[in-house]
């Protein structure tokens, strides 16, 4: 069989076969789509309903109940800061890792990496108790410093392995040009960086909207994501289904979208040095 | 007093000295070149005057100034690096105006800088591009005007051409010996390639394992090369070395004799000094280069080799006998010190 | 509405919009369940918003176990975040003897009297009312008379187990897609636990005895669980071991469970049209007994309490006023239909000619909470109270073990014996952990 | 005199200090006060009862009966998980590394799930696929006469390792084929010439170019695995029995449903060292990959 004949063929089975998976992979988000515009009662029909005049009562029952513009404000809110404050402290760290690696370099990673391995759970008593003492209980800053410190490990790490495929000597070069460490971080590091630090805050974002345990556990009425607002809508009495479809969609759509339209970037940094 | 000076300069790696206390004197508008094998210390010695590696004992004076600790912006060098190391997000222009963009520089005077440079280097139709869309030779060029519209004090070359093909080595070559005499500027260039060091150079430092084995104009480090590594790392084939046991009228104290290629004489096996076998025969035209083997080598031993500006009637597998003329000689003692010199 | 409280609105409004927002309002952050109930509160709260212009408030909704724990570990550690916590019954007593709760007094108008005394007692400590509360439960059995009818059987007004299990095989038709009874059996000791309490106490079993020691591998412990296991295992759907009251009211509406034993609150929803395939083809029951009648329906209420922690305990007294108040349970009833005011606080509510019309199953739910007794609901003496828990700390944990424990004898994966063994000794640990003896 | 020397190891020092100083902050701090409550009598529900607890936490958290089974699923959802994203990654990495039609699109499926909150992910699954009456999966099984299969209560943790994937899987993937776009063409084509199959391709060619992929997948999703907690309280809360309850949840249900902070704080001690042991086994197994 020529190469030619080889690859037709293939390309059609190959082809095929992602579809397949690709819409399996995708087919609960779907369904959960579907079946926020359902009635309760059409949610729970067996075999599922396909074809239905979709309604929209259920997000208008979600945000009559409760103002969903409030938690996505502070999820964005959050999120995005905490991003940013993450990449203030993780990028100068990483910057020297990269440059200026010592013997401990890889064992302070190490130890930075294994600092999230540690079930949150474990800490929310002293985190709760803290948090209360000094007042920052249900502030969107308390969240915002917990996701930054979460966050942290992996973006200082993720950094690294971006920062390290920067070649030295142009970091040499800019020193002999007579750039200070200001102009070095502005005119060479950020702008050769950018892949390795918008996929680090990308993927720090998603981590930090999706964060439940926290947002549960130290907020009330004031700081609540829309992790929280998911959570109040999981499993009350009586039928839930399409309200809790409604209210998901409603919490993950942002940033599934987001994600949709950011996954190059998100993709180029990715790789945690994976690639050479 | 020199322009630029090593006074016991020293470099360690936590256990390791890297640079063993060189001492060394640059005249202005000279061009030096840093030569030896890889490892040796070159590439450290030029990062050291840069200014990119810190210097751990002694001083480095440029024009009557102490720059020993001086960081590297500040002490009026250029460099060109063996990647180019060229700014990838900036365009050609704004890649050779960097350095007088953060140093303040008139917008007008470095348009003029930038325009004169690129002149001198054809690289005028390129200023906008990125270094992506430029060849090899054009990306070398741009990291050498980056250098030149800064107008240093000192220009620093790491191995530039190592990048390029042979064919534009030579070319690039001629270039940056034409650039020297035009600009006139003190020059310190690293390579691991003689004939780089040969044709450029004013004056050549070998270095070997951290220390300078010896300062000189090529022809000087051709013809007198202070020991066996010098004189073995100078010259192309390399300098035949034959052990001297056994041979007749050599001087007391040397164990072995060095003879460059074209002081090899093809003669009778008769009362030759040395009977061998004809290896391998190459004819490259103008020259011819003999390859024999001596009787009693084991067969992993370089041949020696004899250069002849004729062509050779000899075949592959001839008897033949090799001389030479001891004035055109080396001897080398058993610490490799060529005797003529140091005698 | 009153004429003035239009005034004051009025006057409020223009006072807060004005330039001047010095008179900031009271804020009072509730945290809830997220239970029907609760969620119409909040929908309603724009009146007393208007009411009470000095006051805004701001719900904080929560699942049950989230809000359990959120409420107990604020309260504990002194969080002060909330100003009005909804608690179970099981907390009242307990927080309220630790001092966590503020004792609450209510105008004359108020009428305490009305509260329905099993509730209005497990809500008190000597004597001094904690929480209000906010709707009350019992469990009962819903049936679908049409399968009884075919099946050629009846239902009487209180079943015996033993009898629920001749209905459950003579309707169970898994092939047509109907199981003879849905029972709960997802972990929990609010969950399957609380199902389970009630069984036990009617085959004549308890949690402690009086020296506080776990009864767990006692014949009746035995025999209620043996018998539950049995059952669901020959006339239950699949996946009994996760199901709990949202699952198995999803499978009854869409009419797969011949019957079902649960809180009374279920019998708003089975019988709603608009939920309910089934809706106008079920009937109540008293839960099924077996030695004795003696808690075999539990007793349950969702309250409303003031935590010590609280600096605005004043306007959230006034809230909880109105929240339990005959008057809301009135304005539920015009503004969103008799059939889903909270029910289960109040004899008024049950006298009410609207709401009985409303409601079919009235009468056996106030048949149901009126005939628990958390005192009094083994048939030997126990040291607790509480039908379906003990009202200790330590029961929440047992009960969750426990809980485990019996889900996965249901599931199939260990003997009773082996749970109940297992049961024992993890209750018995707690117990001695906690210097019970 | 300003010395390039020290400045030169001061100002990398400095650099890195933020970074190392918080997380150190973040780090102490509450480790500090977790094991200080594990040698304390601490429940929160018992505010009265004080004082040193010596190593009853420990104890009390180690015999405890499913403190086995918790140690042992934590490692079992974690070895599970890994390997089947990795496996199916590498899979689908290498069907969709090159082009066909619609390839971009494919590729937004199917990292989509990567993005979804893990809470809406545990109650999506329970409730809507794996729910053994109504659930999508009990209808596929249906109508290829199967007995749908009661997922929540036979294969609790099989459940659980099929949630946390779904969410994982587009990660490698994403990992994965970046990783193969750096694949030498030449050195395939080269293998194509010396008759290497496709398998054999696999074996000696993309397996050793994937090896640092392959590792920092492992390294990041033992980050984050080690510790799952969202999936398991929302769908099967631990049960039935032990069967899903990890040690997350049991430290979880000591905390929260126990308030026993003394013994949920000697919990989170064991799972800091339980931590460290997979950290330094992972190091040592895959570190080398990581190095340059």
């Amino acid at each position: 069989m020529s190469f030619a004949q080889k690859s037709k063929s293939a390309t059609v089975i190959r082809s095929s076969v992602a579809w397949l998976i690709a819409l399996v992979m995708f087919f609960p988000i779907l369904f959960l789509t579907v079946t926020a515009f359902k009635t309760e009662l059409q949610a729970i029909a067996v075999p599922s309903v396909w074809f239905f005049e979709p309604t929209l009562e259920n997000f208008t029952e979600v945000q009559e109940r409760s103002d969903y513009l409030h938690y996505a404000w502070n999820s964005v809110l959050t999120s995005v800061m905490s991003t940013l404050l993450g990449l203030l402290i993780a990028i100068p760290a990483a910057f020297s890792f990269a440059f200026t690696p010592t013997r401990r370099t890889k064992d302070i990673l190490m130890w930075m990496l294994s600092t999230k391995m540690m079930p949150a759970v474990g800490a929310l008593v002293p985190i709760y108790v803290l948090s209360q003492k000094t007042g920052l209980l249900d502030t969107r800053f308390a969240l915002i410093i917990i996701f930054t410190m979460m966050n942290l490990p992996i973006m200082v790490w993720m950094l690294y392995s971006a920062f390290k495929d920067i070649p030295h000597e142009i970091f040499e070069a800019a020193r002999m040009d007579g750039a200070g460490l200001w102009e070095e971080f502005r005119h060479v590091l950020l702008p050769l960086g950018m892949g390795g630090i918008a996929s680090t805050g990308l993927l720090c974002l998603v981590l930090a909207w999706n964060e439940a345990f926290w947002v549960l556990n130290l907020t009330s009425s004031q700081a609540g994501t829309l992790a929280s607002l998911v959570a109040s809508y999981s499993s009350p009495e009586g039928l839930f289904w399409a309200k809790l479809s409604a209210v998901s969609v409603l919490a993950i759509a942002p940033i599934v979208v987001f994600g949709w339209f950011s996954q190059k970037q998100l993709v180029q940094g990715l790789t945690f040095g994976a690639v050479k | 007093m020199a322009f630029l000076s090593l006074n016991n300069v020293d470099k360690f790696y936590g256990d390791l000295h890297a640079i063993k206390s060189v001492n060394l004197a640059i005249e202005q508008g000279e061009f030096v070149v840093f030569v030896g094998p890889s490892g040796c210390g070159k590439s450290t010695l030029l990062r050291m005057i840069a200014g990119l590696e810190t210097i751990d004992g002694g001083t480095l004076m440029l024009g009557g100034n102490d720059i020993t600790h001086v960081i590297p912006s500040k002490r009026d060098l250029a460099m060109v690096f063996q990647s180019y190391a060229l700014y990838p997000h900036m365009s050609v222009e704004d890649n050779m105006s960097f350095a007088l963009r953060l140093a303040g520089e008139d917008k007008a005077v470095i348009a003029k800088k930038v325009a004169e440079a690129a002149e001198k280097l054809d690289l005028e139709p390129y200023l906008k591009r990125t270094p992506r869309a430029l060849s090899g030779g054009q990306r070398q060029r741009v990291a050498i005007g980056r250098a030149i519209v800064r107008q240093p004090k000192v220009f620093l070359f790491d191995e530039p051409l190592s990048n390029l093909d042979a064919a534009l080595r030579g070319q690039t070559r001629v270039e940056i010996a034409r650039l020297h005499r035009e600009l006139g500027a003190t020059t310190v260039y690293v390579t691991h390639d003689q004939v780089e060091a040969m044709t450029l150079a004013d004056r050549v430092v070998v270095l070997r394992a951290g220390h300078i084995e010896q300062v000189g104009t090529p022809l000087e480090l051709y013809d007198a090369p202070v020991n066996k590594f010098v004189a073995q790392f100078i010259g192309m084939p390399q300098m035949n070395l034959i052990k001297t046991d056994g041979i007749n009228g050599v001087p007391a104290g040397a164990v072995e004799a060095g003879v460059r290629t074209e002081h090899m004489q093809i003669t009778d096996e008769g009362n030759a000094r040395i009977k061998g076998t004809v290896e391998l025969i190459e004819s490259l035209g103008n020259e011819t280069l003999i390859h024999v083997r001596p009787d009693g080598a084991d067969s992993h031993e370089m041949p020696l080799i004899a250069r002849q500006y004729s062509r050779s009637e000899l075949n592959m597998g001839a008897r033949v006998g090799l001389g030479w003329d001891d004035s055109q000689a080396h001897y080398f003692n058993t610490q490799g010190e060529n005797l003529r010199i140091t005698a | 509405m009153k004429k003035q409280n239009i005034i004051a609105a009025a006057v409020g409004g223009v006072l807060l919009s004005s330039a001047a927002v010095s008179m900031a309002a009271t804020e009072l952050v509730i945290a809830t369940v997220n239970n029907g109930h609760m969620i119409e509160m909040q929908k309603l709260t724009n009146h007393f918003e208007e009411a009470n212009p000095d006051i805004t408030v701001k719900w904080v909704t929560l699942e049950e176990g989230v809000l359990r724990q959120r409420m107990t570990t604020d309260i504990a550690t002194k969080g002060g975040q909330f100003d009005i916590m909804t608690i179970g019954m099981y907390e009242v007593p307990i927080w309220g003897e630790k001092g966590w709760l503020k004792e609450l007094s209510f105008d004359e108008s108020y009428d305490t009297e009305d509260l329905l005394p099993a509730i209005r007692d497990g809500l008190s400590v000597d004597g001094k009312l904690y929480a209000a509360p906010f709707y009350g439960e019992s469990s009962m059995l819903m049936y679908r008379t049409d399968l009884v009818e075919k099946a050629g059987m009846t239902m009487p007004e209180q079943p015996t187990w033993d009898h629920v299990a001749d209905v459950a095989a003579k309707i169970h038709d898994p092939d047509n897609g109907v199981y003879g009874i849905c029972l709960r059996g997802k972990p929990g000791w609010g969950d399957n636990m609380a199902l389970l309490s009630t069984m036990v106490n009617t085959f004549g079993g308890q949690w402690f005895d009086m020296d506080w020691k776990p009864q767990l591998e006692t014949q009746p412990w035995h025999d209620a669980i043996s018998f539950y296991v049995d059952l669901m295992d020959k006339y239950g759907p699949p996946g009994s071991s996760g199901n709990s009251f949202n699952e198995i009211l999803a499978l009854y509406n869409e009419g797969k469970c011949g019957m079902w034993l649960d809180a009374t609150i279920a019998a708003s929803f089975v019988s709603d049209p608009s939920q309910s395939k089934v809706a106008d083809k079920v009937a109540f029951a008293q839960a099924p007994t077996k030695v004795t009648p003696k808690g075999a329906n539990w007793l349950w209420a969702w309250t409303l309490a003031v935590p010590v922690t609280t600096t605005h305990s004043d306007e959230a007294t006034r809230f909880i006023e109105w929240a339990t108040s005959k008057d809301y349970i009135e304005l539920v009833g015009e503004e969103l239909g008799w059939g889903k005011v909270p029910t289960g606080t109040r004899a008024s509510t049950y006298e009410n000619p609207k709401f009985r019309e409303a409601a079919v199953f009235a009468d056996a739910e106030f048949k149901a909470i009126s005939s628990a007794d958390p005192t009094d609901s083994t048939l030997n003496e126990s040291p607790y109270v509480g039908v379906q828990f003990a009202s200790i700390p330590e029961f929440q944990s047992i009960g969750i073990a426990v809980g485990q424990q019996m889900s996965a004898a249901l599931a199939g994966q260990t003997s009773v014996d082996k749970a109940l063994k297992n049961s024992q000794r993890s209750a018995d640990r707690e117990m001695r952990r906690s210097g019970y003896y | 005199m300003s010395d390039a020397g020290l400045k030169s190891r001061l100002v990398p020092r400095l650099l890195l200090a933020p970074a190392v100083s918080t997380l150190l902050l973040w780090m102490i701090v509450p480790l500090a006060m977790t094991v200080y409550f594990s040698f304390i009598r601490y429940n929160l529900m018992r505010p009265d009862v004080t004082g040193s607890a010596g190593w009853m936490n420990y104890e009390f958290f180690i015999t405890n009966p499913a403190f086995g089974d918790a140690v042992f699923n934590t490692l079992l959802l974690l070895g599970s998980t890994v390997l089947v994203t990795v496996v199916f990654g590498l899979l689908i990495a290498l069907l969709i590394n090159d082009p066909f039609p619609g390839r971009a699109l494919v590729r937004v499926l199917l990292i989509s799930p990567f993005f979804v909150m893990p809470t809406v992910n545990a109650l999506l699954w329970k409730h809507m696929m794996m729910n053994p009456i109504y659930g999508v999966l009990a209808q596929v099984w249906t109508f290829f006469g199967w007995t749908p299969i009661d997922w929540m209560t036979d294969f609790p943790l099989g459940s659980i390792i099929i949630m946390i994937s779904w969410q994982w899987l587009p990660f490698a993937v994403l990992i994965f084929v970046t990783a193969l776009q750096s694949m030498d063409r030449e050195q395939l084509e080269a293998s194509e010439l010396d008759g290497a199959t496709y398998l054999q391709q696999l074996r000696y060619l993309y397996l050793p170019h994937m090896a640092r992929a392959i590792s920092v997948v492992v390294m990041i999703e033992v980050i984050f695995l080690l510790s799952v907690f969202a999936e398991i309280f929302v769908t099967t809360a631990g049960g039935p029995g032990t069967a899903s309850t990890n040690l997350a949840f049991l430290i979880f249900t000591e905390a929260l449903l126990n308030f026993d902070v003394g013994a949920a704080s000697a919990g989170a001690v064991f799972a800091i060292i339980l931590a460290n042991i997979v950290a330094i086994f992972l190091i040592r197994m895959i570190g080398k990959n990581l190095e340059n």
